[in-house]
Formats: structure tokens, sequence, C-alpha cells
């Protein structure tokens, strides 16, 4: 049991490290701000999301783990709205232009 | 090598790469966002260094709060940095690199050659736990052993206050402080802006209650109640209050002043000033800690949004 | 190599960093930046302090945790304050130098509010 | 000369509350003033200066009655867990001292910041930083804890530091601005050296650690960055790039309290580490090293203050000088077992820090007035203040001689202790500096007086009449500061039997008289003066003896400020401090 809570707890965090990993090098690589912002956001929701699943068994109790994926639900509101902000001011810059 | 140690290493590398980063690149702008991501990943050395309730703290006022003051400077700043400053010359930058790291070197040798007979405080605050019936240690420092300094603190906040409304133009005087934010009211702003704030001041307040027994307190759960505050004013829900509103100054004093009235009270009727009885201690920090997180959350709220610029409708 | 001494060397680093910073920026902001990055690290020395002072329930001393909020608090007030200023400057002379002669024409609001 | 006796400091002593309530008084103040708000900042103001002086007297009193220093303990919880609060014979006299340097600033200020019946933004700043100001000192002065007295220093500056740009002009929001940052690099320096101290020995508390400070390269690091922080704070030369401004700058009576009181906070600091936490480290050396700075400010400050043409920036680099004079006791205070003894040098040294808060205060207030009235300070159109404003030109004449160190004054009395124990220890060249300020102070004071007793030479005013009281205020404080040397210090300060204040005879005069002569003939060397227009033929005669001395003169002091510029550079300060740290850390080493 406990094997295999750690071979799902290594897979997905992996994966979600993966995701991070991939995340910043588009975040620096890209050129411009929307392609950014679309790098950024996997990070965020597929990377984030990934690492607490991975977590999950591992927490000690239904509190912790609760505790786990509210972590994730806030990253993933507070990722959507700022993207949606930055692509917006984006859009008027480019406008302004 | 442990894994632990790599990590450790790798963890302070990448925080002082980011702190040269910060010193040295060209825009003011990136500089920031440079020692945001460091003020974060300060914390996760902290938590590394088995102190909870600093990375806590660091993580929502200097990493956090810091962040959005110095990012706001920076963006109203941004015409400034056009301007010619005078650079310091080679001479200059070698000779302060130079003394830089011979103080760092002094001091990286002291703490290394500390001696081995370590001395600490650790088990004397542990022992005396009993007296105010907490078991947060750093709590128990910062409520009873070192109160007078918690106090202190409270008024170092407080003229923090009187000193960034005295830049205040003269006209402005009593009217609201920062620039009035406007906002779509049906954008993603003010959707998060009233989407957040209930679920933070729940996490808030938790943080704050949990900091009795466990890593928390006031001064995080405060900071994350004066950030709840201040996404509703940038949403343009609300507005920053007028500094002339009495209720915002009661509001502002009744951290400090509780914790006087009860420190006085312990002199006049207990031990001693900042004194609590036994029985009482447990239910008279929690009400000085109540009213600290709301003068806290304030304060900070505050302080971010700067001096009075406009003059209050009347 | 313990955590005391990698993040006791980190330390020392950032208030050698801070140092340098608050010297050679020219910009107020910049010299805030760096304040903010020495007393980092300072308080870092603080924490690795207190670990050395680990005792068998507690992983960290208490009492340099506790200076260590006090002065993290204080020193986001200092922050505070000097961004103010900074502001406030940049409003009335329409520059941040710091030096005593200010650019000629830079101050134009001598009557101003 | 905190007792090192155990018993004492792990209890309250009796009267020990009079320190809680000397620093609460002030706390409770600040948070009903800023509730209040609206006319009655002011007078929560009057009603709490009154009972704050009265507990100041109490301590006063009540100190030599007991055995030892006053101890009260926060929260019943002895250090090292818990935080002293202690008071000495110094603590006495710097609370005494703080307390009527308030008094008179805030009769002086009553009527130029006087609320409306709307609030405005200056008096409610101003009332409730005074307190502040007020608070944060008496922490500073009973504090028996390292950190405690760093938070109180931090409480010291944010309290100051709005003074300073209170008027809001580009110039001073500039000072304001060199000045916080200054400040805060010393104060982090200050928290460094604690943060050491606490990994070596595991307390802060004062008493606890002279116990325990031993020769160790990490207390070598803290002492060194702890002191070269407080000297930044204390602007002693060369770190001096923010006073000037700041204290020019700043309302008369923000300036009054920022050069008499603010910076005697940190210079107390630096005096608490040296001889309470750690009298066997600095070694000669290092006191050598902290004295010559004191010299070269001496010599730098007064010759910059000649050269001034506004009142005030003279008066500020005055206080240049003056805070150089205070260091000079550092070398004269080792006994024999080569660590510093709080005998008399460290009397000498308290005496002048606690005349020249008051003559300076009172100099500024003086100023202050002379400024309202004529509208403007520039010290060649001072003429016919002395018409004016008779009282306030006498305020300045009694707080100028009492910085000279004229007899009475506490500073002559501090200036005979010094000269004592510089002649019991041979160090003759401190001798010289002592009696050089005295000169240079008298060269100043005289080049001013000279001017303000002029008789006008136009008949319009700019200005308003200043208000009656506040003149009476800065006179007071001058003759206050006058009449110290009469006072009963043996209580407080140990000064040995037989001191000279009471002696008058042909000898104490021609002491007098040295520093006015050598004043005049130093005012005109390197004073701004032009003979006057169509100059009697003696005047001729005097131009032709001095002219070329006085070119010469001139010309060095044309290089002393433009070497002054370059120090008031911000990165060029840094570098001095950090050197200095560095330097302080090499010579603590070294001892004899």
């Amino acid at each position: 049991m406990s094997l295999a809570c750690d071979i799902i707890t290594i897979a997905a965090v992996s994966a979600g490290a993966f995701f991070f990993l991939a995340g910043t090098v588009g975040l620096l690589r890209f050129p411009d701000t929307l392609t950014r912002l679309h790098a950024l956001t996997k990070a965020d929701n597929l990377g984030l999301g990934l690492v607490v699943l991975g977590l999950l068994p591992q927490a000690g109790s239904l509190r912790d783990g609760l505790k786990l994926v509210s972590i994730w639900l806030l990253g993933l509101l507070a990722g959507a709205t700022v993207s949606q902000l930055i692509a917006r001011t984006a859009r008027q810059g480019e406008a302004a232009k | 090598m442990s894994i632990a140690t790599i990590f450790e290493i790798v963890l302070a590398a990448v925080v002082l790469g980011l702190g040269i980063w910060t010193t040295a690149v060209r825009e003011t702008y990136s500089a920031t966002v440079g020692f945001v991501a460091y003020g974060l990943l300060v914390a996760l050395i902290w938590v590394r260094l088995d102190a909870v309730d600093v990375a806590l703290t660091e993580a929502a006022i200097g990493g956090g709060l810091g962040g959005v003051l110095l990012l706001g400077a920076a963006a109203r700043l941004r015409n400034a940095e056009l301007m010619v400053t005078e650079t310091p010359g080679k001479v200059t930058r070698v000779s302060a690199a130079a003394l830089s790291v011979l103080i760092a070197t002094a001091l990286a040798g002291a703490v290394l050659l500390l001696p081995d007979s370590v001395s600490t405080l650790a088990p004397t605050v542990v022992a005396h736990a009993w007296a105010t019936g907490l078991t947060n240690p750093v709590t128990n420092v910062l409520m009873a052993f070192r109160a007078m300094d918690t106090m202190l603190e409270k008024v170092v906040l407080l003229l923090a206050i009187v000193g960034v409304w005295s830049l205040a133009p003269d006209s402005a005087w009593g009217g609201h402080p920062g620039p009035r934010h406007q906002a779509d009211p049906n954008g993603v702003l003010a959707f998060l802006a009233r989407l957040l704030p209930p679920i933070g001041i729940v996490v808030g307040i938790y943080i704050f209650w949990t900091g009795a027994n466990h890593p928390g307190g006031a001064f995080q759960g405060g900071a994350i109640l004066a950030s709840m505050w201040l996404l509703a004013i940038m949403a343009g829900l609300t507005d920053t209050p007028p500094v002339r509103s009495r209720r915002l100054r009661f509001i502002l004093v009744a951290g400090p002043g509780l914790f006087l009235i009860v420190g006085l009270g312990g002199l006049c009727f207990g031990a001693a000033f900042l004194a609590y009885p036994p029985a009482l201690a447990k239910p008279l920090i929690l009400g000085i800690e109540i009213a600290m997180i709301l003068t806290i959350a304030t304060t900070l709220g505050l302080l971010l949004a700067g001096a009075p610029e406009r003059s209050a409708k009347r | 190599m313990s955590a005391v001494t990698v993040f006791g060397l980190c330390a020392a680093a950032a208030v050698g960093l801070g140092l340098y910073g608050l010297i050679t920026n020219p910009q107020p902001l910049r010299k805030i930046i760096a304040f903010n990055l020495l007393g980092s690290g300072v308080f870092l020395l603080f924490g690795v302090v207190g670990r050395r002072g680990a005792a068998a329930s507690i992983g960290n001393d208490p009492v340099p945790q506790a200076l260590v909020i006090t002065g993290v608090v204080v020193a986001f007030s200092a922050t505070a304050l000097a961004i103010a200023l900074v502001l406030r400057l940049f409003q009335k002379a329409g520059s941040t130098t710091l030096s005593d002669d200010a650019p000629p024409g830079a101050d134009p609001s001598l009557p101003g509010g | 000369m905190l007792a090192p006796s155990p018993t004492l400091d792990a209890t309250t002593t009796t009267g020990g509350f009079l320190l809680v309530l000397s620093i609460v008084v002030p706390v409770a103040g600040i948070l009903l003033a800023f509730v209040l708000g609206d006319r009655y900042v002011r007078l929560v103001a009057f009603a709490v200066i009154p009972i704050g002086s009265a507990i100041a007297v109490a301590i006063l009193v009540a100190l030599p009655q007991g055995n030892g220093p006053l101890v009260y303990l926060l929260g019943d919880w002895p250090p090292p867990l818990g935080i002293a609060l202690r008071a000495d014979g110094l603590s006495a006299v710097m609370l005494a001292a703080a307390a009527a340097v308030i008094c008179a600033v805030a009769v002086f200020a009553a009527a130029d910041f006087s609320p409306a019946t709307t609030e405005t933004r200056a008096p409610f700043v101003f009332w409730i930083l005074l307190l502040a100001i007020w608070g944060a000192l008496n922490t500073i002065f009973l504090g028996g804890d390292l950190f405690t007295l760093y938070v109180a220093l931090e409480l010291l500056t944010f309290a100051a530091v709005p003074l300073v740009s209170l008027e809001g002009r580009a110039e001073t929001l500039r000072a304001a601005m060199r000045y916080l940052l200054f400040a805060l690099l010393g104060s982090v320096l200050y928290l460094l050296g604690t943060a050491l101290l606490y990994g070596l020995h595991g307390t802060l508390d004062i008493v606890l650690l002279s116990r325990r400070v031993s020769l160790e390269p990490a207390a070598l690091v803290a002492a060194a960055l702890m002191t070269t922080g407080l000297l930044a704070k204390t602007a002693l030369f060369p770190l001096h790039l923010w006073l000037p401004p700041a204290h020019a700058g700043a309302p008369s009576a923000a300036s009054a309290i920022l050069s008499g009181l603010v910076v005697k906070g940190s210079f107390f600091i630096v005096v608490r580490l040296w001889f309470n936490v750690m009298p066997g480290l600095p070694g000669f050396a290092a006191a050598q090293l902290i004295a010559a700075l004191g010299g070269a400010a001496i010599v730098f400050g007064s010759v910059v203050a000649l050269r001034q043409e506004r009142l005030k920036l003279l008066i500020a680099y005055s206080t240049l000088a003056q805070i150089g004079y205070l260091f000079l006791m550092f070398p004269l205070a080792f006994g024999a077992s080569g660590r510093l003894e709080s005998g008399d040098a460290l009397a000498g040294g308290l005496l002048q820090a606690v005349s020249h808060a008051t003559a300076k205060a009172a100099m500024f207030l003086a100023a202050g007035s002379i400024y309202a009235t004529l509208g403007q300070d520039r010290i060649p159109g001072l003429g016919g203040a002395g018409r004016m404003v008779p009282i306030s030109v006498l305020a300045f004449a009694l707080s100028g001689l009492a910085l000279m160190g004229l007899p009475p004054g506490g500073a002559y009395l501090a200036k005979e202790l010094l000269l004592q124990a510089a002649a019991e220890q041979g160090q003759w060249w401190w001798a010289v500096l002592l009696q050089a300020g005295g000169i240079f102070t008298g060269a100043y004071v005289l080049l001013v007086l000279t001017y303000a007793m002029a008789p006008a030479d136009r008949q319009t005013t700019l200005g308003r009449a200043a208000p009656r009281m506040g003149e009476m205020a800065a006179l007071a404080l001058a003759l206050c500061s006058l009449l110290l040397g009469l006072m009963p210090w043996g209580a407080y300060l140990s000064i040995p039997h037989g001191d000279a204040s009471d002696k008058f005879d042909l000898a104490t005069i021609s002491k007098a008289l040295a520093p006015l002569l050598g004043g005049t003939v130093v005012a005109i060397l390197l004073g701004r003066w032009e003979p006057p227009l169509g100059y009697p033929s003696r005047w001729t005669a005097l131009l032709v003896a001095v002219g070329p001395v006085r070119r010469a003169a001139l010309a060095l002091s044309a290089l002393v400020e433009r070497g002054d510029k370059v120090l008031r550079w911000w990165p060029t300060a840094c570098i001095c401090l950090l050197s200095l740290a560095a330097l302080f850390a090499a010579s603590m080493r070294v001892a004899f």
C-alpha cells in the first residue's frame, strides 16, 4: 500500500516538476507577453496540480489533504485572474502602439 | 552529503543569484520583481531553519506586502528613471565592493567560529510556558517575556503611519490616502475581489487563532487580512477611509492601547507592568492579539496606500 | 556541511550584497531594495544563531525568532516611510536625486501645496 | 556604573515603577493625541509634559536614596528571559536634561504649532512626534536590553525623520530621505552586532553581557559594527552627510529637538556599549581612533561653520563640532587596568552632553525667533536683531557662552574634568583639542553676535513679531545651561571632590577669557566679514596687518569646505562608514 502511494507520489511530483521546468523555460524563451503567459499558466495549473496530487497520498489526515487541495484551487484562481489582467494590459499596450 | 544538504546549497545559491541580479540589473522594475522572488525563497530558507513563524512573516510581510509596496513605487517612478542620475565612478565601485566583501567575510568568519558551547534560551522559554498557557514558544516570547518590545514596535507602526501621512499636501489633510482606483465593476479583478476576501479572511483568522499553539499569530494573520482589504480597494469596490475618521484612528491605536491598559493593570493590581496573572493570562493575551490583528491589518493596508492625496468630501 | 554553515554563509553574502547595492545604486528606490536585502541577511543571521540554539523540543531558539518578527515589521514600516518620501519628493521636485545640487530646472514647485 | 552584584539586578527595586511610567506616559500621550486629533493634540501634549517631567524629577530624587541603580523587571521576568529597565546616575541625568529641553521646546512651539478648530497637518504631526521622541529617548536611557534599545532607536528615527520634512519643501524632503536611509544603515549594522552577541552569549541584557563578554573574534566584529552603526546615527565626522541639511531645514522647534536631543540618543548607546557592555574590549587604539574622529569633527565642523552664510546652517555645523567634543572623553577614561572606567572622564563627557543638549536647543530656539522676526536668517543681514528681538539675541549669547565652556557653565565643569583626566593620563594632545573647541565656538558665536548687534541697514522687516513666551523659553534654557556647573552632580556622576566650580580666582577668569580672545582672532582670520563701507583709517591698519594671513586662512578653509562636499556625497560617506567599521575591528585587538 505504502509502496503504491510512494510510486504515485514520485510519478506525479516528477511530472509536475517537469511542467514547472517547461513553463519556466517558456517564460524565459518565448518572444512576447501572450506566449509567455501561455507557458506560465501551464506551469501553474498542471504543474501545481500534479505536485498536489502527488502529495495527497502522503497527507497524514483528511484535514491536511483538504489544505493541499485548497492550495491548488487558490493557485488556480489567482493564476487565472492575474493572467487575464496581464493579457488585457498587454493588449491595451499593443493597441496604444 | 545528504539530499537535504544538496537542496539547501541549491536553495542558498538560487537566493544569492537572485540577490545579485536584483542588485545588478539595470531597470528598477526588474530589480523589484527580482526582490519579490528573493523574498519568497528566503521564506523557504526559514522553513529549512525550522522557524515556521518567521517563514510566514517573511512571506507575508517581507516578500508579499513589501513586494507590492516596491512594485507600486517602481510603477509610479518609471519617469524618474529617465533622468540622468550621478553614477559612481569605477574607483568608488571597486572600493565599495572590496569593503562589502571584507565585511561579509568577517561576518561569515564570526558566525562559523562561534564557540561550540551553544548558548540558548529555548529550554528556559519552554520551562516557563506554564505562565501563559500557550504552547507556541514564539508567541510566548512576543506576548509575555519580551512584551515591551512588541508594544513599542506597535508604536513604531503607528509612527510610520504618522510619518507617511505627514507627507500629505496641506490641502489634502484629513482626506483619503492614495489614488482612487477605478476598475471595471464586472471585470476579472472585481470578480476576484468579491470571491477571494471571504476565503482570505477565514485563512487570516485561522492563522491568527492557531498562533496560540502552532506557528502563526497576529502579524501573519494581519498581513493576510490587509492584503484582502487592499484587493478590494484596488478593484474599486471600496475606498480608503479618510484620515480624519475617528473610527479609523481608534482602530489604529486599539492594539497598542489595549496592550498598554493590560500592562498598567498588571502594574496596579498584579505583579508588575505587563505581567499577567496565570489564571487570566491566556484570555488577556488573546484579547490583546485580537485588538492587535485589527490594528496590524489596518496599519499595513494604510502604509501601502500612502499619504492622503484627495481631500475628504463632506 | 550543515544548514547552519550553508545559510550562515548565505546570510553573510546577502549582507555584503545589500551593502554594495546601498552604496553604489544612485536611485533611492534601488537603495531601499538594497536595504531590504541587507535586512534579510541580518535576519537570516539571527535565524542561523537560533538554529544553533535548537533544544530538544524546538528546532530553533524562539527568542531570536521573536526578535526577527519584530525586526521584519520595523523594516517594513521603514520601507513604507522611505517609499512615501521618495514618491513625495518626485511629486515635488520632479526627480528623486539625493544630492544637494539638484539638476538645474528640476525644482519647479516652490509654492506648491 | 550598573552595579555588578547579582542580587540587585534580579529584583525590582523600590521606586522602580517610576522607570516604567517615564516610558508609558509619553506613549499613552501619543495614542491619546492620535485618537483625539483636532485641537486636542496640543492639549494632550501639555497635559503629558508636566507629568513626565515630574516623573523625571522623581527619579532624580529617588536614585540617591537607594543603594545602587533603580531596577524594574518588566512582566516580573528576570533577564535573560525578560527585559529589565535600569536607571543609574547617567540615565537620571539624561532623563532630566531631556525633560528640560522638551518643556522649553513645547513652550516655544505652542504658538507656532497652535491647532485650529479643524485639524491641520503640521500641529498634529509635530506634537505627536515630540512625545514620541521623548518616549524613545526615555526608553534609550533606561533600557537594559540591547534589542529594546534597537526598537527605541528605530522609534527615535521614525519620529525624527518626518520632523525634518515637516515644511514639505523639496530640499527638506531630500534631507529627510538622506537622513532616513543613512540612519537605517546605521541601525542595521547595530542589529547585526546584537545577532552576533546573542549567538555568543545567549542574552542581550547589558549587565549579564558585561560579565560574559571576552576577547573573541565574533565579539570584536559585533563591537565594531555596533559602534560604527551608532556613530552614523550620531553623525560623528566623517559620517555627517545627513546632519547639516536636516537640522537646518527643519522648523526651528524641531531643529532644537533634533540637535539637542536626538543625536544624544545614539551617543548614549555608544557610552552604554563601551562602558557597560564591553569595558575591556575597545582598548587604547580604538579609543584613540574614536577621539581622533571627534577631534577632526571639532576642527572641520567649526571651520565650515565659520564659512556659512545662513544662521541655521552655522548652528547645524556647530552641532557637528560639538558632537566631536563628546567623543574626546573615551581615551581619557582608561583606568590602570586597561579597561574603560566610569570615572571623572565619563562624568565630564556626560556633562558635556547635557550642557550641549540645553545650550544648543536654546540656540536653535533663539535663531528661530530671530528668523521669524527678520523674515530671513542670512548672517550678514542680521543687523538690527539686537534691537528687535533683544531677548533672543541675549539667549543666543548666553547659550554661546555656555557652549564655549565659560564658568559656571556645565561645559566649563566638563572641560575641567576632562583636562584633569588628560593631565593624569599624560595625553596632552586631547587637552589641546579641548581648548581649541572652546576657541572655535567663541569665534562663530562672536561673529554672529557682532552682526546681530550692528544697526539695521534697512527699515522694513518681512517677518512677524516673535511670541514673547517662546523667547523666554529659549532664555530660560540658555540660563539653565549656563548654571549647570553649580548643580550637585556628586550624587549621580563620579566627580572628584574639590572640583573647580566654586573657585573664582584669577586663573578661572583667565581661563574664561581664553576662548573669547582666541575666538576673536579666529573669527577675524576665518569668518565671513567685510569691512564696513567708507571705513575709517584704523580699519586700514587692521586690514593691512591681517590681510595676507587671512587670505591664506580663507584659502585653507575653502579647501576644507570642498572636502566637506566630497564627504557628504552618499557613496563617500558609506565607504567611510565601512572603512571605519574595519578600522575599529582592527584597532580593538590592540590593547596595551
